[in-house]
């Protein structure tokens, strides 16, 4: 038996981060391989130019996986709507 | 058992005296209530108007977690948050907690952590519309709110 | 220039959203209110009200002293304090106080300052009127009181 | 020349202080050597009964001189309104 493919994942964007995107949100089959939120920001940034410029200070990048929270090293595996913004100015 | 908390998150502007006769009507046992309202500055004049984005349904149910750590950290007898999204003109409010307790200081403390955890957990975030029409930048956040949230 | 205070002493019932308007009216500097509200408890309805006996011209005179090192002390845009005498009954307002400043921390700060030296150092003093009509007990001061009005 | 009798003092009282002493005010001229609110709190609990019962604890006694508090040390030359009280409980 083959492990099934990964069904594809919602990707989330706000701010300036959706901006510089150019899109509000996607769904894209993520490749094998990526295990924590700093790998998947690692490729969003190898995307293409938006996503260079969107991702390019990866450590002020907050991410939410299915509406929480994540630090940087949280395991993405079994997110199915994955969120990417800036540090968040409300209040 | 802790009340259910209000959280409500919404573009129209939202009523201080209702949401408090919310939280008061039919009981007598509170003895103080601290009400915070944000309001949307014209920063020295240059602001045409606030435009707040927001992550619908993480807001919700972000404020909802940040609410249910007051409950369950002070006794508190009525607990409220109201956020606003969309566009916001010098002047108006923006964001609404209401906490309420027996005694001052559960209020007092609940209120100010909230609008803490608000502030740096709730995911909104702000653009600036200049007066003369043109997009403004977004808002930076800043390091004194993060510092502001670490003191509880 | 720091604002005026306004500071009352009245037996008749005060209206926070009206208090709450003039502070902000005509002025979009303000992006943080905080108003508290102490109110009369049932005290688990054996209240039928509370006596407040208060020292006419010394009321005004120390509330308004403390409202000076408040407006001294923190970037207040407003600041209002009113404090009821006379017979209130459970779940009637008896005291409120507002602060108004260009960000949060000071208006929080300066409201929960004002409410500890308001409970230590205005001359205010409680008596009970139990349900079924006889006099009770003077309220006697609380020691966590003057420790909380000793943090600052 | 002889110094001139001393005017006098207004003196008010609060709550239980009140009470016990069984009237709001009275003016009264103070005797001479008494120069802090502790050597005017001492007599006043020599006044007879009702002031002995509502100076009994001294230390709790709050003053003010002209609507301002006053420590027990403070003197008390000049003021012409002398507040007794207990600990406030406002708010």
């Amino acid at each position: 038996m083959t492990a099934d493919p990964a069904p594809p994942v919602k990707l989330v964007y706000f701010a300036w981060v959706r901006e510089r995107v150019g899109m509000p949100d996607e769904s894209v089959a993520l490749p094998e391989g990526l295990a924590t939120v700093a790998d998947l920001i690692a490729w969003q940034r190898s995307r293409g130019e938006e996503y260079a410029h969107a991702f390019e200070h990866a450590d002020i990048i907050r991410v939410a996986l299915d509406k929480r929270h994540a630090p940087h090293g949280a395991l993405i595996a079994g997110a199915r709507e994955i969120a990417f913004f800036p540090p968040m100015t409300g209040g | 058992m802790p009340p259910a908390a209000t959280i409500r998150i919404q573009s129209e502007p939202f009523d201080v005296p209702a949401e408090t006769a919310r939280l008061t009507a039919g009981r007598a046992d509170i003895g103080g209530i601290v009400a915070f309202t944000g309001l949307c500055r014209d920063e020295g004049g240059r602001l045409e108007a606030l435009e707040l984005e927001h992550y619908p349904g993480m807001a919700e149910e972000e404020i909802g977690r940040v609410a249910e750590t007051a409950l369950a950290r002070w006794p508190l007898l009525g607990l409220t948050a109201i956020h606003r999204h969309g566009l916001i003109r010098p002047g108006e409010d923006i964001v609404l907690v209401i906490a309420a307790s027996a005694h001052r200081r559960a209020a007092f403390e609940a209120a100010d952590f909230m609008m803490d955890y608000l502030k740096t957990r709730a995911p909104f975030w702000k653009r600036e519309h200049l007066i003369g029409g043109t997009k403004g930048p977004w808002v930076e956040a800043r390091a004194e709110d993060d510092a502001a949230a670490a003191r509880w």
